[in-house]
This record gives C-alpha cells, sequence and structure tokens, in this order.
C-alpha cells in the first residue's frame, strides 16, 4: 500500500526528538513544519523506534509517551514496547 | 425500510402536525431573486386568509426592508405552490385554493432584482 | 527476569479482554440487549485489535500530566488578563458558537461513549469507548474553564448549555448528534467515531485552533492542542471499528455504507457553520474554508477510501456535491447569520473592504459574482442607519435544521427546495443529501424539534421576538445584534484607548 | 505588551455562567467543581425518541425509580472534575508502582507462608472480574443516570474500577513471577469454583438491572460494603499470622479507594434518602434484596479464607453496613433493628 501515512507532532522538546528519530529511521519521510507544530508523512509507513527517542533524550522513553506529544494521525497504529507505528496495511 | 429499532414499531411524537397550530396551518413564502433574504420565510397562516390579505399585508411587512420592494408590482407576478405554476386570486382564501400545510409558495417579480 | 515478562500486547491482554468471561447465569442477550438490532454480524469480538494500549495506570499518568500544563495557562490567562491580546473582539464570536455549539456535545460524547462502554458485546472495545468516555467528558470541562474567563467579559457565552437546548442554529449541532445517541450502538459508533472524528474533525478543530493561535487566545490553542492528543486515540479507534466491522461479515458493508454516506452529509452540513466562522469571524485569517475543505477532506479522505476499497466501501454519496458547494456555503451561512443577528447569541457585522478583497481572492469563481454586491447592498443600508434584518422566521430544513439557504449546486441563485412526504404531511429539506436521509428514516425526521415550528405552536416564551428571546436568556442589545453600538465593541474600543500609547510597539508587531 | 489600561475598564462584567448564578448567585465566583458539572446535561427538546428505547427521552429522570426536585443535589464531597481527579488518580498508582516496585524487587513475596500466598491468590485474583462488572455497571450509571453531577462521579468511579481490575491484575503477575498462571488459574476458580459461583451468580444478575440507582445501591454500596471490608481488613487482618504484610502493602490502596469512593457514595445515597419518604421507601427495599444476596455471595469466599471465623466476619461487616446505610437515612429503622 502505497497511500501516505502521516503523523502531526507538538513542537515541544519530546515532539522533537521523536521528528529527529522518524527522519532518522525513516528513509523518504517529509517533514513539514507549521506554526507549534511538525507533520511528517511517508508512503505506507512510519515508525517510531524508542531507542532512537531515548538516545536522543537521554533517558528511557516509552512509546506510550507519544500520547504526550501527538496532534493528529493518519493511518492504522500499531504499538509495543519498543515501537510505535502508523501504517496502511 | 424503516428505522432500524430494538422493538417493531418505532415512533415518536411527530411534533408538527397541523393540529397543534391552534387553527393556522404553517405556510413558506419564497420572493425568488432575492436571496438576501437567506431562505424562504415560515408563516402560521389561517387556511381562510384571503391571498389579498397575503400579497397587501403579510408579504410587503416581511419584505419592505429591501430597497427593490418599493417598485414591485404583485399583480404581474408569477407564483408557484408546492411545485407548480398557480393562479391564486386575491379574494379567496388561500386554503381552497390549494395550499396546505406546509405548503411552499414562490414568487417571482420584474424586475428580477438584486442579489 | 526480563525473558519471562509478557510483552505489552499480552499484558494488555490480560488487562482488558482477560477481565472479560462467558457468563452462565444470564444470556449474552439479556446483558447486551442492543448488540443486533442493526443487523451488524459480529462473529469473533476478540477479532478486535486494540490500535492503542493504553491501561489505566498510563492514562492516568500521562492525562494528569497534561492537565497540569493546560490548567497553568488557563490560570495564567486568567492572571493577566489573556482576553486583552486577541486580535480583536469580533474573534470572540468564534468562541461563542464554539461554547454553544461544540462544548455541549462533547458533553453527550461522554454519555454515549459510557453507553457503548456498557452496551457493546466486545471487552476491547468497551475500554476503548470507556476512555473516549472521561476524554470527552475533559473536553467538555476544559472548554467550560478555559472560556469561563471571556465570559466574564464578554457577551453570548453565559447561558450556553440554556441555550443549547433551544436556540434555533443551535438546533442544528443538537439535532446532529440527538440523532447519532438515538441510533444503535453501531451506527453511533460509525457516525461519530469514524464518520465525524475521523473523516471529518480536523475540519473542526484545526480551523479553530489555527485560528485562535493567528488571533491571540492562547488558552483555546492550548485546550485545543491537549485535545488533539486524545482526538488521535479517537479517530484510530473510529478507524479500526469500523474495518473491525467490515472484515466480521460482508452483509456489514452495505449497512455501513449507508452509515458513512448518511454521517458524511450530515456532519458536513454541520461543519457549515464552522465554515462561516473561519470565512468571517477570525479578524486574521488562518486559510479559507474551500482550501480547509481541499487539505482535510478531498487529500486526507482520498487516501482513507482508496484504503477502504478493498472491502467494497466507496466515497461517501454526495462527496461530489459538496466539492461543488465550497465556494458557497459560508457566504450563505454568513448570510443566514446576518438576517437573524437580532435573535442570535453572536454578533455579525459588515464585511470591510480588506475582507471583501480577501473573499474574492480565496473565491475567484464565485464572491464577486454571487454574494459582494449583497454585501455592498447592507453596509448602505446600515450606513443609512437601516442596517438589514429578516423580520420572518426562516424555514428549516427538516433533517439538518440550517435555514434552508443552500442553492441548487448547477445554479447558484435558485433555493435547493426538497420536498417528501410522510403520514400525509410535507417535509422539507434543502439538498438530495438530506432528503435522502429524511426518506430513509421518516419515522425519525419528523419527530425533529423545530426552533421556528415550536414558536408558532407557543411552545417558546410567547409570540413576539422579545418574548422568545426573553425565553432563549438572550440579553437584548448585548448578545444579539450587530457588534457596531454593542457593549463588547464599547468595552474593546475602551480596552484599546489604553493600549494607543504604546502604538509604536504595536504597530511593529503588525 | 505594553498596556495601560485604567484598572476599572477590565473589571469583569460577571462572576460566573448564567446557570451557575442562579443557584449560587451572581456576586459570587464559581468553582471550577461547580462550572464543570452543575446543568451540564441537556434537559429539554430532544429531537428524536431513542431506537433502543423509544418509551423515554435521550436523557430521561424516568429510568430510575428515585425521584428528584432536583437532579443536583448529589453533590461529590471530593469535588472531582477530569483534572483534579486524574491527579488524584495518578497519585494513587504511584504509590501502588511505588509498593510493587518495593516488594517486587526485594524478592518479598517470597517470604509470605507459601499457603497464604496461594490464599491470598485465590481470594483476590477472581475478583478482577467482579471489578470488571463493577466498571459495566458504573458505565451503565453514566450513561442513564441523570444530571452531570451523577454521572461524571459514575464515569469516574467506573474507570477506576477498570484501573482496579488492572491493578489486581499486575498483583497476579508479581505472584506469577511474571507470568500468567495466576490469572489464568483465577479466572478457572471465578468460572467453575463453588465458593465463587454465588457471587458470579450475582454479578451477572447485576447485568441485567436496568433502573441505574438500584444498580448504584446494589453494586456500590451493597456489594462493595460487604467485599471491600472484607478483603482490606478481615482477610488482611487473617494474613498477619502468615508473615503477610508485602501481600498487604501491595493492596493497601484498595482500603484508601474505598474511604475515598463511600465520601461520594454516602453523600449520594444521604440526598436520595432525604428527598421524600418514597425514596427512602424504595432504597430500602433495594437495601434489603441486595444486602441478602451480596451476604450470601460473599459467605462461601469468606469461609474459604477465614473458616470458621468466617461467618461471624461477614456478619459483622454486615452490621457495620446496616449502621452506614440507616446513619444516612436510606433504611428505616425497623430494618436497622433486624
Amino acid at each position: 500500500m502505497t497511500q501516505p501515512v502521516s503523523i502531526t507532532l507538538q513542537n515541544s522538546q519530546d515532539g522533537f526528538a521523536i521528528a529527529e528519530a522518524i527522519m532518522a529511521d525513516n528513509p523518504g519521510a517529509e517533514r513539514r513544519s507549521m506554526p507549534a507544530m511538525t507533520k511528517i508523512d511517508r508512503p505506507g509507513r512510519l515508525e517510531i523506534k524508542a531507542a532512537s527517542v531515548s538516545e536522543r533524550l537521554g533517558r528511557d522513553w516509552d512509546p506510550q509517551e507519544i500520547h504526550l506529544s501527538v496532534i493528529s494521525l493518519s493511518g492504522s497504529v500499531d504499538e509495543d514496547d519498543d515501537y510505535f507505528a502508523v501504517y496502511w496495511r | 425500510m424503516p428505522t432500524a429499532s430494538l422493538n417493531p414499531g418505532y415512533s415518536g411524537p411527530v411534533r408538527d402536525r397541523v393540529e397543534n397550530f391552534g387553527g393556522a396551518q404553517l405556510v413558506y413564502v419564497h420572493w425568488e431573486g432575492h436571496n438576501n433574504f437567506c431562505s424562504a420565510i415560515t408563516l402560521p397562516l389561517p387556511p381562510e386568509t384571503p391571498f389579498g390579505a397575503l400579497t397587501a399585508e403579510i408579504l410587503p411587512s416581511l419584505y419592505s426592508v429591501d430597497p427593490d420592494w418599493a417598485e414591485v408590482d404583485l399583480s404581474t407576478a408569477r407564483w408557484m405552490l408546492d411545485g407548480e405554476d398557480w393562479q391564486p386570486e386575491a379574494a379567496k382564501g388561500i386554503g381552497e385554493q390549494g395550499v396546505g400545510h406546509k405548503s411552499l409558495i414562490r414568487f417571482w417579480t420584474q424586475p428580477s432584482g438584486r442579489a | 527476569m526480563a525473558a519471562r515478562k509478557l510483552n505489552l500486547k499480552q499484558k494488555y491482554g490480560h488487562f482488558t479482554r482477560g477481565l472479560d468471561w462467558e457468563p452462565s447465569y444470564q444470556s449474552k442477550d439479556d446483558i447486551f440487549p442492543f448488540a443486533k438490532y442493526e443487523g451488524i454480524k459480529v462473529h469473533d469480538w476478540d477479532a478486535w485489535e486494540d490500535p492503542f494500549k493504553l491501561t489505566m495506570d498510563a492514562y492516568w499518568k500521562f492525562q494528569a500530566e497534561k492537565e497540569r500544563k493546560l490548567y497553568a495557562v488557563i490560570d495564567s490567562m486568567a492572571q493577566n488578563n489573556g482576553q486583552l491580546g486577541i486580535t480583536d473582539a469580533r474573534y470572540l464570536n468564534a468562541v461563542k458558537l464554539f461554547i454553544q455549539g461544540v462544548t455541549p456535545l462533547e458533553y453527550q460524547a461522554h454519555r454515549h461513549f459510557a453507553h457503548l462502554a456498557r452496551h457493546l458485546p466486545g471487552a476491547g472495545l468497551r475500554v476503548a469507548a470507556q476512555m473516549q468516555s472521561i476524554d470527552e467528558l475533559r473536553h467538555c470541562q476544559t472548554q467550560i474553564h478555559t472560556i469561563s474567563h471571556y465570559n466574564k467579559f464578554f457577551d453570548g457565552i453565559h447561558d450556553f448549555t440554556h441555550m443549547h437546548d433551544r436556540l434555533w442554529y443551535l438546533s442544528v449541532p443538537k439535532s446532529f448528534f440527538d440523532d447519532a445517541t438515538t441510533a444503535g450502538p453501531f451506527e453511533f459508533l460509525t457516525a461519530i467515531s469514524f464518520a465525524f472524528e475521523y473523516v471529518l474533525t480536523n475540519l473542526l478543530f484545526v480551523p479553530f485552533m489555527s485560528g485562535a493561535a493567528y488571533n491571540g487566545d492562547m488558552a483555546t490553542v492550548t485546550f485545543g492542542f491537549s485535545a488533539q492528543s486524545d482526538e488521535s486515540r479517537h479517530m484510530t479507534l473510529g478507524l479500526e471499528a469500523v474495518r473491525f466491522l467490515l472484515e466480521q461479515d460482508e452483509a456489514n458493508v452495505p449497512i455501513v455504507q449507508g452509515w458513512i454516506d448518511k454521517w458524511f452529509w450530515r456532519g458536513y452540513r454541520l461543519l457549515t457553520l464552522v465554515a462561516m466562522m473561519m470565512d468571517y469571524m477570525l479578524p486574521k485569517k488562518v486559510m479559507s474554508w474551500a482550501e480547509a475543505w481541499e487539505t482535510y477532506y478531498e487529500q486526507a479522505g482520498g487516501a482513507l477510501f482508496a484504503d477502504l476499497a478493498r472491502y467494497g466501501i466507496r466515497e461517501p454519496k454526495y462527496a461530489d456535491v459538496a466539492k461543488a458547494e465550497k465556494g458557497h456555503i459560508t457566504h450563505q451561512a454568513w448570510t443566514i447569520f446576518y438576517n437573524y443577528t437580532h435573535a442570535a447569541a453572536v454578533h455579525t457585522w459588515d464585511v470591510d473592504d480588506q475582507h471583501l478583497a480577501w473573499l474574492r481572492e480565496k473565491y475567484p469563481e464565485t464572491f464577486a459574482q454571487y454574494y459582494e454586491q449583497r454585501y455592498l447592498n447592507w453596509r448602505d443600508q446600515a450606513n443609512q442607519g437601516k442596517r438589514f434584518y429578516n423580520n420572518g422566521l426562516p424555514q428549516l430544513c427538516q433533517v439538518c435544521q440550517v435555514p434552508m439557504a443552500f442553492t441548487e449546486v448547477d445554479d447558484p441563485t435558485t433555493i435547493s427546495f426538497r420536498v417528501s412526504e410522510f403520514g400525509g404531511d410535507k417535509y422539507h429539506t434543502c439538498s438530495d443529501g438530506c432528503k435522502d436521509i429524511f426518506d430513509h428514516e421518516p419515522e425519525k425526521y419528523s419527530q425533529a424539534w423545530l426552533p421556528v415550528h415550536q414558536i408558532f405552536q407557543g411552545n417558546c416564551g410567547g409570540a413576539t421576538v422579545p418574548e422568545v428571546l426573553d425565553w432563549y436568556h438572550i440579553n437584548q442589545g448585548a448578545d444579539n445584534m450587530d457588534y457596531a453600538g454593542s457593549p463588547e465593541e464599547a468595552q474593546w474600543e475602551k480596552w484599546m484607548e489604553g493600549r494607543r500609547p504604546a502604538a509604536p510597539m504595536a504597530a511593529a508587531a503588525e | 505588551m505594553n498596556i495601560d489600561i485604567q484598572a476599572e475598564a477590565i473589571t469583569p462584567r460577571r462572576q460566573t455562567f448564567s446557570h451557575i448564578a442562579r443557584r449560587f448567585g451572581t456576586d459570587k465566583a464559581a468553582s471550577r467543581y461547580e462550572e464543570a458539572t452543575y446543568d451540564v446535561q441537556p434537559v429539554a427538546n430532544f429531537h428524536y425518541r431513542p431506537t433502543w428505547d423509544p418509551e423515554r427521552e435521550l436523557f430521561d429522570p424516568r429510568r430510575t425509580a428515585i425521584e428528584m426536585a432536583d437532579w443536583y443535589a448529589f453533590r461529590d464531597p471530593r469535588q472531582f472534575y477530569y483534572a483534579t481527579y486524574n491527579i488524584s488518580r495518578a497519585a494513587m498508582q504511584q504509590s501502588f508502582d511505588d509498593a510493587v516496585n518495593f516488594v517486587d524487587k526485594r524478592g518479598l513475596v517470597g517470604s509470605v507462608d507459601a499457603d497464604w500466598r496461594a490464599m491470598f491468590a485465590a481470594y483476590l485474583l477472581p475478583l478482577r472480574h467482579v471489578e470488571w462488572a463493577a466498571n459495566m455497571n458504573c458505565q451503565l450509571i453514566a450513561d442513564w443516570g441523570y444530571g452531570t453531577q451523577i454521572t461524571s462521579a459514575a464515569a469516574f468511579c467506573g474507570t477506576d474500577r477498570l484501573g482496579i481490575a488492572q491493578i489486581i491484575s499486575r498483583i497476579g503477575l508479581v505472584l506469577g513471577e511474571g507470568s500468567d498462571e495466576q490469572l489464568l488459574a483465577a479466572k478457572t476458580q471465578w468460572l467453575d469454583a463453588p465458593e465463587w459461583q454465588p457471587m458470579r451468580r450475582l454479578v451477572e444478575d447485576l447485568l441485567v438491572v436496568r433502573d441505574w440507582f438500584e444498580l448504584f445501591v446494589a453494586q456500590l454500596v451493597v456489594l462493595d460494603g460487604y467485599v471491600y471490608p472484607l478483603v482490606t481488613q478481615a482477610f488482611d487482618r487473617a494474613g498477619a499470622a502468615h508473615n503477610g504484610s508485602p501481600l498487604s502493602m501491595m493492596t493497601g490502596f484498595l482500603g484508601d479507594w474505598f474511604a475515598d469512593n463511600s465520601r461520594w457514595t454516602d453523600a449520594v445515597l444521604k440526598a436520595a434518602a432525604g428527598e421524600s419518604e418514597a425514596n427512602r421507601q424504595t432504597l430500602g427495599d433495594w437495601f434489603d434484596r441486595w444486602d441478602e444476596r451480596a451476604r450470601a455471595a460473599v459467605q462461601p469466599v469468606a469461609d474459604m479464607v477465614l473458616g470458621d471465623r468466617g461467618a461471624s466476619a461477614v456478619a459483622e461487616i454486615g452490621a457495620q453496613l446496616q449502621d452506614r446505610v440507616a446513619g444516612l437515612g436510606a433504611i428505616a429503622e425497623r430494618e436497622k433493628a433486624a
């Protein structure tokens, strides 16, 4: 499925680290800055790796903390201990 | 297909039956070509209301706030009742000329007017 | 130690559906009496995949953190007279529409997601529904607490729940939600979680929140962003729930498609009010309604319906009409409110030259041709001291309850009139979309509490406009009428006089 | 921002919303609890009858036999609105997490007598299913109750019950040393063990009660009024003889939660009973009916844990509950005497 998925994040400290981690781990992702928020799109699937975000924050980041930073999503969601993903089936 | 419901025969109070309007029936009127009046206007009118009363009193009370109204000659207006062309007579009641509960009266005047 | 531990998914399974059991002392049909009458077939509730695996410990922790942040902003807004930071007092009319029209729906959503949390037979869905239920309560309460500060200074906000039950234009949102909550649980889920939350909610929140941000209303931005993080959970629930129903049985597909068609149109008509707010009430404009529709419906909806095509789901019926109308509906809605500002708890005003130029630019195909002259005429009349008000009461659409101001798709000068017969009476609708909805369930829509008809039945305080306005609890001369000459305008001018010594700074910020 | 505005120019024009001012006066600023809670529910001019209950309106006071002149008499003494509720529960959860971490890291569960450990699992873990049903019952009250005040508090109580069911599940994982075997065993007990069947029958019977206030009495006053004191007092005390204190550390919050929740249920019951003799009669009838059922449901569990002291423990808790409810005016003297 090549329909684009997307995630919109708050421009907060954590949101910024998540955005950086996504850009590093998801080749082809496109990042768009808007007032107070950042939207990232990619065809098919976007994955947030907990290890990548933790590395950027200097602490253990739990994928469920996404709830503190997310503004909007487009696509289905998959969540586990070490990642959070948005995808089309 | 009836509304899906837990038990068959779903219904509720129908609020706008004619008997709820104290002897009047609802009539909607719309002055075509004058959508500065945002929509048709709702009027509660007894069926005996002469058509002439509508044109002489009621419509002016509604539409004369528009400067165009001063130039309107209703005697040359084209009328439509519930989707059909209509030639009402001034002296007769609207009810006997086919206006029922929740009928829609649309009319066109010359000149066709402003927005 | 770590090796034998269950992973998140396994643990979550025990913490939710693992709590449930097959009853044997009472039948499932008696415990869940509403699960079957809509004709939806579910063969395996355990096939429901919970998109977010949020347990209560994490929920409490994250939500408490969000609330601490939000209330710090609300407190600061009250302490620092945050109302002085908005661009113009006219902006507040967007906030008024929000608390009168949207906040009560958040409360209704709270109640009805509790209904789903009790009455859906699947344990996983019940858990998701109850979190949404208290999320919606959160949104209702944080909106009240945020807007409470504005209520201290501005009109039209003070009796929003009373007005929501009575005012003519507020019957549009109220009947929308009443329609969903009086339906069965699966229709509600499709209507609110999918059609509204997933497909259309961005059109409600993004314009409101960016509008608030552009117009200096930091408090509204904050509750909006804070609520959006919950919304992403709600949207996901909507998408996954519909997918689940479609996967469970082929017979569900036409039922769900019918609901998508209906609720797309219901939601779209409701958004007319938001659309008008965007194009007319924001002193600093974010984007036009037409642009918002293209971004958030035509593009995002395109990807969604392409994905759902595998189940045999197509785009909502009349989506093409919505597309064709996008250059018209906001001007028609502003016309309604301008006509009836004397009976509304918001202000309207004459559109100034700068605003006219913006509308011409954003609506090159429609505005100058069909609407601009109307506004110029009104401005002339107002300048002669004869501000235009409509002396009659509007004809309302039996389904969406918006005054019948919408025009034919192929003829923007002619009102679109549709009529159906049921039980010996006529029922008027504004469009093919609303007529289809009526004709499908006339037993339901013939019950509608139409505010105009209620006035003529003598159920709204009296026969004269002032009596009805009293019954609405509209403070006459403050809540209603044109912004020009309103107490709010006078107050704002007084505040701005105080600001004038600092004019060089303000000018620099422009 | 450089603003020079006279203070009087920014004096508020009103203190609160009109519907709040009508209740508490126009010249008084309202509390956040009041603004969030009073009169938010629609009360008039509903558009369509529910397809699932066409005899009644969408929100309708006739979904219970209790009648109130003002449905906003159920003030929550805790004054919970969403923010204060969540902040309070986040703190409760944190203290539970601290206790579990303390017990888990030091391996203290192993210091408890093995027999008592098994007994603890046998009485505590099936209760997560009771909590799950309590959760559904709270959702029904939130759904069909009348007025924002009772429905929002019921919704909070509902998520509390889900949270408690999940906390008990976590204790089950600790007891199972990370595996789910204890949870699965407890579910089998819940479904099949004779000790649990009167309880499960009662719980399933509650799931078909449709009067929301009756459910409030049956679940939140009566059944909770037996289960919580039994578990947090009688059973807990019995554990002391078996080095049970690490387990008590983990369940300590249950007693705190029940005390907190009872402040609310007491206030609701008192207000409903104080309204009229008819309400009092109805509440008394409901209390009698469900008291008998609840007593019978907990007795075999109490016998399992306490042996021949089970009967007196249940009787004592039953008497305390009678006193509590009579003190609120919700049951008549005859019942108090009985």
